[in-house]
């Protein structure tokens, strides 16, 4: 079965460059850059839950904002359906890709109320609808997250975490995208009502048939809704494969140490060994090789230098490990 | 039917005390300054040797100055005047400063750079320096210290604006209005700009009594507004002769400063909690 | 392994904490009573907003600025009432005798100061330790909680560590004095996993090597399961569930607890929709009559809106709040 | 012990002890002016602070007496003036010595003059006449002049005639100033610019026993207010510049003497008679008689000053049958109606802006001429642009002053009457063919009271024909504590030390 | 980085505004309309004179002549020849430089003296009698013109109460200080009512901030953690809000230095701009400017002395 994709991205960096002082520009000390991302290829087909995960300052946020347009990317590309995606009209791109944030209590405009912000987005991009549709169209959105539209006329202070963010999933949804990219959409939420947001965004991809790029840092949620999982490592991507796949068979030995940090919810699997020392180095000198040989448990010489390729271990299951290429070496599950 | 959003603000209003009072104050000042004159009948600048320096009483509540005019109406005359000219020296700047940073800090870049090394710059002469400087070369008058105090003040409301907009663009809602394809007029006006300048509106009110303070001192110096226009500076300048044996000539015009400085710091402490948004 | 049946280490009983006056005070905890052993880890558990930071800090009297009523009921922490004392009594049992640290380890430590002296402060407060004594203790401290070339680091300042080394540094400085009980609040909720790991394992580490009490607040259930030996559950400013870890997780005794943990999506069906809880956790301002989890409820009946707060026992040391304890079938 | 520790000390206990301690520097009087000097060069010199510091360490030939009413020897024991008024010859004194010690000598005083005459010099149209010298011996100077100059011998007078060491200077260039070394009274011995100047006693001064202070200091003090606080709290011993609102309430303190002289100076208010309506006379005159110039002089001056009846101060030779205009405000009306403006008059008045009895007084003139039915608008303007502005006639009206450096007429004939000559008038343009033939006549007359009375019919001309409106003649106002005694200030508004004592 | 890298770094940075400060005091008074030389010389000039005078001040040179002719004139040190003293302006300024800088320096240290006290007190006591009572206290002393405040001062300290000078400056270092007070005093009440208020709010931030927690939690007793954590970080915005009104402060000379006849740039400058002395008010600017970039940079330094988590850049 071979579908078209959605979107492509094809070797995608980003670079952040560090502010430099007049006396080290004077003094030609070279510049300092932050590699958010680091060549970056992934594609993303109609209808599926594409799962990003990762630890902070893996550039996985980075990666959302390229694909919303909030970035520029320097190097590689993206495509919508074969179509560079910087040829594309802002305007146009929003009615594609759409976002929704992490943080429920900046993502919303303290000073407009509901009604006026979901108002604005069909203002601006359906002009030819009549403020009486418009006002139809937006109770209509509200209903759709599971929101009264009795409560539109108030400021967003008055709404809860949950609430909020069932808010700003609306207003994603307003320009109906074919793309929505949620930012660890739950992680600013407490367990029950994450629940509640996991499964709406479930049922909205379903019903309205949309792509999700689902960033997180809890496996467990990215395990839970996502058909295939990257994970993302200091600005590259590490792993990717089907959930199943890589939550069964993890390749990378840090998805592999990702996989047993996680606290499982049951005591008597105590399993407190600890996986991996040490933190993430310093992205802005990140190591010349594989970016986990400063951690890795498996680490030799040769992973030191160059960046090992991505290694097709079969059935979309890519792994970036110079462990992997070799066959005599196969990575216990 | 009252909207929520309404209500919540008369609510918040209510619980304000800062603001009703600091309003309060304001209106018995606008009250006194529009509706005394008319009472007390007396030409605030009628000279009248005969009744010089005459203590307050019934006749002159608040005495008379060296030439025999009515204190009280030279102070309600000169609050009309101060108010006007903090009108001009403060609302211009703010309009003017906030565009200016809004648009720098939004827009960011070159541009940007250019503007606040401009700021830094304009920053380092000290406010006085330069507004006596201006009204010093161009002659003293109403209309150069106008000019003088636009020039200077703008600088503030550029700084805090943009150093506010800094902070919202990185807000969420800002980085959603620009996925949501708004157009940069529509968020700098609809996004931003909301939400940064409150700060702005109660460094104006700051600034109501910096001003105030800055003409009198240009009163002061010669520079200011120039006699016989009533003027509260000008009139404790010409007062602080004969502080001893007319003590009532500098009181009340200082009071009245006082007053007005009282009445801009309780709002904009109270416009302060009143536009902050909740949550 | 020891069983909060043997003498405990800290009583609370009946504690009440309340916020702000007069109109506005909340009611943040309310008739919360448990106690800790010596040695043991003890898990409070709730939701944001349930009152499991308020009652940890309420043992010390910390509210990070916020202005709290002296706590109702009693503390009794090594034979002492700690409600009892006054506040300038209090700063003697304060990291001496009960430690504690803190969620955000960017956050909580003074960024003006070196490492090497917010460590050595407490000692010289409580042991009367030269600068030098001092010092070499902070050395060994810091050595012992796993940072590296702790030499050089003493001498530097908060913004020079990552914050994984920060929690270890935090760590370090509470346990400076030899505490008896260590509240730890959200001590891991800011850390990446892996990160998340290496400091449960080193909290668990200090504690067997030195008999450490620990008082562990979260909201996170695969934390709870990790670490604690027994268990309280709060929701909204009330402890509505009580019991050993494996008691709390497999026959819980509460509804509440019982949604919380099938809201987990590690429990769900790999591709089955979630079973959250519905509508969102009450206003402490304002909270429900009777059992406060009732309007939540799917088992909720008329008796509920009325039910007091007793928690009774369901089996030797597990404990509910629900008066419908016996329908639940556990 | 100093000041600031026996203060501190006994601070809020004893007043009187600490202004006690402040008795021991008896023997140096601290006065107190508004303003600092610019420079010690006489002829680069046009400030009074500047003029009154030279006149305190350098001297000339001539002075004005104390009155001002004639000249008394200087440097010079004796003068004579020839008949034909063409011929000086001096005569200097044995005993004038520089404070260095050198005896002043015929070159030096051909050297200054000369130099007061050069090109530099601000005030070389005061010296140019002089056309030749003569150093008959040392102690001897001859100069000749083309024709009769009568005012030659005021000019000698003045501050810019200043006789300086002529070897010294030759030898020390413009470096001479930053220490300079007259013949005058006193010594400058430290100068901080804006603070304060600290003289000495010259101890080579020619006037035996004099100074009889051991120094002086001025201090620079720009707030009137302050000067005045500072005289009564001890920390000055005398004040130039009282402000007249507080004049009274000084006299009544026991611990002070105040002041009052009667300098050379009129307030004026100039009148473009080249602009409408001031090209009709009636006009000029209903202007004057619709000011209350009493009430100004009662009510701003507090009567220290007395209601001026020309542009002319009350100098040599002035016309006393001259009353000054009444106030009479029917008087004024009917003279507008006369020349047409019965409909009322709408004018501008310019005012230096600074001075707060400038704005005082232009307060009231508006005020006054409102009654008469004229509205004047006032306008302030820079003080130091007023002339600048007045000169290029682009005025109606303005409120200014004039000052005579000399204490012959001459100067300000020159100045305010006559028409064309530097200032046309004052720039009133106000052109009287009589008044500039009496002009032409007076300095070449010698002088006497044929001389006298050309000034007269010059100073009655002025009055009928009322270029500005004459305001009043203000007094200078000093004060001094009780145990400083001679302190006064001089016709030509400067203070002599030298006669001061402190007890 | 080290402190003196970070200082080098800093005064490079300096040049473009120092360049800036420069070319504005030079277009401020150029721009202005009406003609020096005839302002100058009023009664005593003759068109000759003015010619000859603009000659002198180089007014008759293209105006980028005149700039490049102005900043020779800086790296002389000369800043042009006063027109009112005939003297260069200079030397004339740095004279008068020094009792500014006192009047700075001591109304600072003043004004810390009472800002540390009373905003701590209004923190840790906020919403209590005494709080209220600062804040008013404050907001009176913002309102009131420096110079009534002064005049106030005087007369209840110099005349009521003799206890400092009425006006002036004196000659040894003692002296000045005395002389110094009540000016200085006028200077830190305004300054204090702005610090006092910033102090006040950083300190309640920082009482509610994690490490005071840490630190209470130590068991340190109210007074250490009150002095050794609150304060030291709370310094911080507070030395940056006194950076930013230094420039206010140093403008407020002008005024004070006018009524307490201080012998020091600002009476300098009132002086000079009645005497339209061009190339005085000119140099004046740029060296207030000048002392106000010095000033924050001096500020900038305490502010890396305070808190070392400034990035050295």
């Amino acid at each position: 079965m071979l579908i078209e994709p959605l979107l492509e991205i094809r070797d995608v960096s980003k670079t952040f460059p560090q502010p430099r002082t007049l006396l080290e520009v004077l003094a030609r000390q070279p510049k300092r850059t932050l590699h958010a991302l680091r060549g970056v290829s992934l594609m993303l087909r109609p209808g599926e839950t594409l799962g990003i995960v990762g630890e902070s300052g893996c550039g996985k946020s980075t990666l959302g904002r390229c694909l919303a347009g909030l970035h520029t990317p320097e190097g590689g590309e993206i495509l919508w359906r074969r179509q560079p995606l910087s040829d594309i009209r802002r305007a146009d791109r929003s009615r594609r890709i759409q976002m929704v944030f992490q943080d429920p209590y900046s993502s919303l405009n303290p000073r407009m109320t509901i009604a006026q912000m979901l108002d604005e987005v069909l203002f601006v991009h359906a002009p030819s609808m009549s403020s009486a549709e418009r006002r139809d169209r937006t109770d209509s959105l509200l209903q759709m997250v599971g929101l009264s539209p009795g409560l539109k006329n108030r400021l967003p202070h008055a709404f809860s975490g949950g609430q909020r963010q069932r808010i700003s999933i609306a207003r994603a949804l307003a320009l109906e995208p074919e793309v929505l990219v949620a930012d660890e959409p739950v992680s600013a939420l407490d367990v029950s009502v994450q629940a509640q947001i996991i499964n709406l965004l479930e049922s909205l991809r379903e019903k309205l048939g949309i792509s999700i790029i689902f960033i997180a840092h809890d496996l467990n949620v990215v395990r839970h809704i996502s058909h295939r999982v990257a994970v993302m490592y200091l600005g590259q991507i590490v792993e990717t494969a089907a959930t199943e796949t890589l939550f069964g068979n993890p390749q990378h030995p840090y998805t592999q140490a990702l996989l047993s940090a996680i606290p499982v919810p049951d005591p008597d699997i105590r399993s407190l060994q600890v996986g991996v020392q040490g933190e993430l180095p310093d992205p802005l000198s990140p190591p010349p090789g594989c970016g986990f040989s400063t951690r890795c448990p498996f680490v030799m010489d040769k992973c030191e230098k160059p960046i090992p390729e991505f290694f097709d271990s079969g059935g979309e299951h890519h792994v970036r490990c110079i462990r992997a290429h070799s066959s005599t070496f196969s990575v216990p599950a | 039917m009252i909207s929520p959003v309404a209500r919540e603000r008369w609510i918040k209003f209510s619980r304000n005390l800062n603001l009703q009072l600091g309003l309060f104050m304001l209106g018995l000042l606008v009250f006194a300054i529009f509706v005394f004159p008319v009472l007390i009948a007396h030409d605030p600048l009628a000279v009248d040797f005969d009744s010089a320096l005459i203590p307050p009483g019934a006749d002159h509540w608040f005495g008379t100055d060296d030439l025999g005019r009515d204190v009280l109406a030279r102070v309600a005359a000169a609050g009309l005047v101060d108010l006007q000219v903090v009108t001009v020296c403060v609302f211009v700047p703010f309009v003017i400063g906030s565009t200016i940073g809004l648009v720098s800090g939004y827009i960011g870049g070159v541009v940007d750079t250019l503007l606040m090394r401009l700021v830094d710059i304009l920053w380092a002469f000290p406010f006085y320096v330069l507004v006596i400087s201006i009204v010093g070369a161009l002659g003293p008058s109403v209309g150069n210290m106008y000019l003088a105090f636009s020039m200077v003040v703008w600088i503030s409301f550029a700084r805090i604006v943009r150093g506010e907009v800094l902070l919202a663009k990185r807000q969420e809602y800002v980085q959603a209005a620009q996925v949501l394809g708004f157009s940069h007029i529509r968020i700098m006006a609809r996004h931003v700009l909301p939400n940064v300048i409150t700060p702005a509106i109660v460094f104006m009110m700051a600034d109501v009594v910096l001003t105030i303070l800055g003409v009198t001192s240009l009163g002061f110096l010669g520079l200011g507004i120039q006699p016989p226009t009533p003027e509260w500076g000008v009139m404790i300048a010409e007062g602080r002769n004969f502080i001893l044996d007319g003590w009532w000539v500098s009181l009340f015009p200082g009071l009245a400063i006082v007053y007005v400085g009282i009445t801009f710091t309780l709002l904009g402490d109270g416009l302060d909690d009143f536009l902050r948004p909740k949550g | 392994m020891i069983t909060g049946a043997s003498s405990p280490l800290l009583r609370v009983d009946s504690l009440q904490v309340r916020f702000g006056s007069g109109k506005d005070a909340v009611t943040a905890v309310d008739n919360a009573s448990f106690n800790i052993a010596p040695g043991e880890v003890f898990g409070l558990v709730g939701e944001s907003g349930s009152g499991k930071s308020a009652t940890c800090r309420s043992l010390i009297r910390l509210y990070g600025g916020s202005i709290a009523s002296l706590p109702k009921g009693s503390i009794t922490f090594n034979g002492r009432d700690l409600v009892r004392l006054s506040d300038k009594e209090l700063t003697e049992i304060r990291g001496a005798e009960i430690a504690m640290i803190f969620q955000d380890p960017m956050s909580a430590l003074n960024p003006t100061m070196r490492i090497g002296d917010q460590i050595g402060e407490s000692l010289r407060r409580h042991q009367n330790l030269s600068s030098r004594a001092a010092r070499e203790r902070a050395l060994h401290l810091l050595r012992s909680v796993g940072v590296t070339a702790p030499e050089r680091r003493l001498d530097n300042y908060p913004h020079h560590f990552s914050g994984g080394m920060r929690q270890r540094v935090l760590i370090a400085l509470a346990l400076a004095c030899r505490p008896k009980l260590l509240i730890a609040d959200e001590p891991t909720t800011a850390l990446d996993v892996t990160v998340q790991q290496q400091i449960l394992r080193l909290i668990l580490d200090l504690r067997q090597q030195t008999n450490l009490a620990v008082l562990l607040v979260t909201h996170d259930l695969g934390v709870v399961a990790q670490t604690c030996d027994r268990v309280a559950v709060m929701y909204a400013g009330r402890i509505v569930e009580t019991g050993t870890t494996r008691q709390i997780f497999r026959r819980p005794a509460h509804p509440y607890t019982r949604a919380l943990l099938n809201a987990l999506p590690s429990s769900a069906g790999r591709k089955d929709t979630l079973a959250p809880i519905e509508g969102e956790p009450p206003s402490l301002a304002a909270p429900p009559s009777g059992c406060r989890f009732h309007p939540r409820c799917p088992l909720a009946v008329d008796a509920c809106k009325q039910a007091e707060h007793v928690l009774r026992a369901v089996e030797p040391g597990h404990e509910s709040a629900c008066i419908r304890v016996g329908e639940l079938g556990c | 012990m100093t000041f600031f520790k026996k203060s501190t000390v006994l601070a809020t206990v004893a007043m009187s002890l600490s202004l006690a301690a402040l008795g021991v520097e008896a023997k140096t009087l601290r006065v107190g002016v508004s303003n600092d000097a610019l420079s010690m060069d006489p002829i680069a010199s046009s400030d009074n602070p500047s003029i009154m510091t030279q006149l305190l360490i350098y001297d000339q030939l001539v002075h004005p007496s104390k009155d001002g009413t004639k000249l008394e020897p200087g440097l010079a024991e004796s003068w004579k003036v020839s008949a034909d008024g063409k011929e000086y010859r001096f005569t200097l004194r044995s005993n004038a010595k520089f404070s260095n010690g050198r005896t002043v000598t015929a070159a030096d005083v051909v050297y200054s003059l000369k130099r007061a005459a050069g090109e530099k010099s601000q005030w070389g149209r005061f010296f140019r006449p002089i056309t030749s010298y003569e150093i008959v011996d040392d102690r001897t100077v001859v100069m000749k002049l083309d024709q009769p100059f009568t005012p030659m011998l005021n000019n000698l007078a003045l501050f810019s005639a200043s006789i300086l060491p002529a070897a010294l200077m030759e030898e020390q260039g413009e470096k001479f100033f930053d220490k300079p070394v007259g013949a005058g009274p006193f010594v400058l011995e430290q100068w901080n610019r804006g603070a304060k100047q600290v003289f000495t006693r010259n101890s080579n001064y020619w006037k035996e026993g004099k100074p009889a202070i051991d120094g002086a200091e001025l201090q620079i003090i720009g707030e009137d207010n302050s000067r005045v606080l500072k005289l009564k709290a001890g920390e000055l011993d005398a004040i130039v510049g009282v402000p007249f609102n507080q004049v009274a309430s000084l006299k009544s303190d026991n611990s002070l003497n105040v002041g009052i002289a009667p300098v050379f100076r009129a307030e004026l208010v100039q009148l473009n008679t080249s602009k409408k309506p001031f090209d009709d006379e009636r006009i000029r005159r209903a202007l004057n008689y619709a000011v209350d110039k009493d009430a100004l002089v009662k009510g701003i001056l507090r009567g220290n000053g007395r209601v001026a009846t020309s542009s002319l101060p009350v100098m040599a030779y002035h016309n006393d049958d001259l009353k000054p205009y009444p106030y009479d405000v029917a008087k004024a009306k009917s003279l507008l109606q006369e020349a047409g403006y019965s409909g009322g008059l709408k004018l501008t008045l310019l005012v230096p802006s600074g001075s707060v009895t400038h704005r005082q007084v232009a307060s009231a003139i508006q005020a006054n001429l409102r009654e008469a039915g004229v509205a004047v608008e006032l306008q302030t303007i820079e003080a130091s642009s007023m002339f600048s502005t007045t000169k290029a006639g682009n005025y109606e009206m303005a409120l200014s002053y004039t000052t005579s450096d000399t204490i012959d007429p001459d100067q300000l004939v020159g100045f305010t009457a006559v028409n064309p000559e530097r200032a046309n008038a004052f720039h009133t343009q106000w052109k009287d063919a009589r008044v500039n033939e009496l002009y032409e006549l007076e300095r070449r007359t010698l002088d006497g009271p044929d001389r006298g009375k050309m000034f007269q019919e010059i100073e009655s001309r002025v009055h009928d024909g009322a270029p500005f409106i004459f305001l009043y003649n203000q007094a200078e106002t000093f004060a001094s504590r009780k145990n400083v005694e001679g302190f006064q200030v001089l016709p030509t508004s400067n203070y002599s030390l030298e006669d001061v004592t402190v007890k | 980085m080290p402190i003196a890298i970070y200082c080098l770094n800093r005064l490079v940075q300096l040049i473009p505004v120092l360049i800036g400060i420069t070319l504005i005091a030079f277009l401020l008074l150029r721009v202005m309309p009406g003609d020096p030389a005839t302002l100058i010389l009023g009664s005593r000039g003759t068109a000759a004179d003015i010619a000859k005078l603009n000659a002198q001040l180089g007014l008759d040179q293209p105006l980028w002549r005149q700039y490049l002719l102005f900043l020779k004139d800086i790296a002389t040190g000369s800043f042009g020849e006063s027109i009112a003293y005939k003297a260069s302006v200079g030397p004339l300024i740095w004279e008068r430089l020094w009792p500014t800088i006192w009047l700075v320096l001591f109304s600072t240290v003043m004004a810390v003296v009472l800002t540390v006290p009373l905003a701590l007190l209004a923190a840790v006591r906020r919403g209590s009698v005494a709080d209220a009572g600062i804040k008013l206290f404050f907001i009176v002393a913002m309102s009131m013109p420096s110079f009534w405040l002064g005049i106030l001062l005087v007369l209840l300290l110099s005349i009521v109460v003799p206890v400092f000078p009425v006006s002036g400056y004196g000659d040894t270092i003692l002296e000045r200080l005395h002389h110094l007070v009540l000016p200085s005093l006028v200077i830190a009440l305004a300054t204090a009512a702005l610090t006092v208020r910033s102090l006040r709010s950083s300190v309640i931030a920082v009482l509610s901030a994690d490490y005071v927690d840490t630190a209470r939690s130590k068991g340190l007793r109210s007074r250490q953690v009150l002095w050794r954590h609150v304060l030291r970080n709370s310094l911080m915005s507070t030395i940056s809000v006194l950076g930013v009104h230094t420039s206010w402060v140093i403008g407020g000379t002008v005024v004070i230095e006018t009524l307490f006849g201080i012998p020091g740039l600002g009476s300098l400058l009132v002086s000079s701009i009645s005497a339209r002395d061009y190339p005085m008010v000119q140099g004046l600017t740029v060296t207030f400017a000048v002392l106000v970039v010095l000033i924050n940079l001096l500020t900038d330094l305490a502010y890396v002395a305070v808190d070392p988590r400034v990035k050295l850049s």
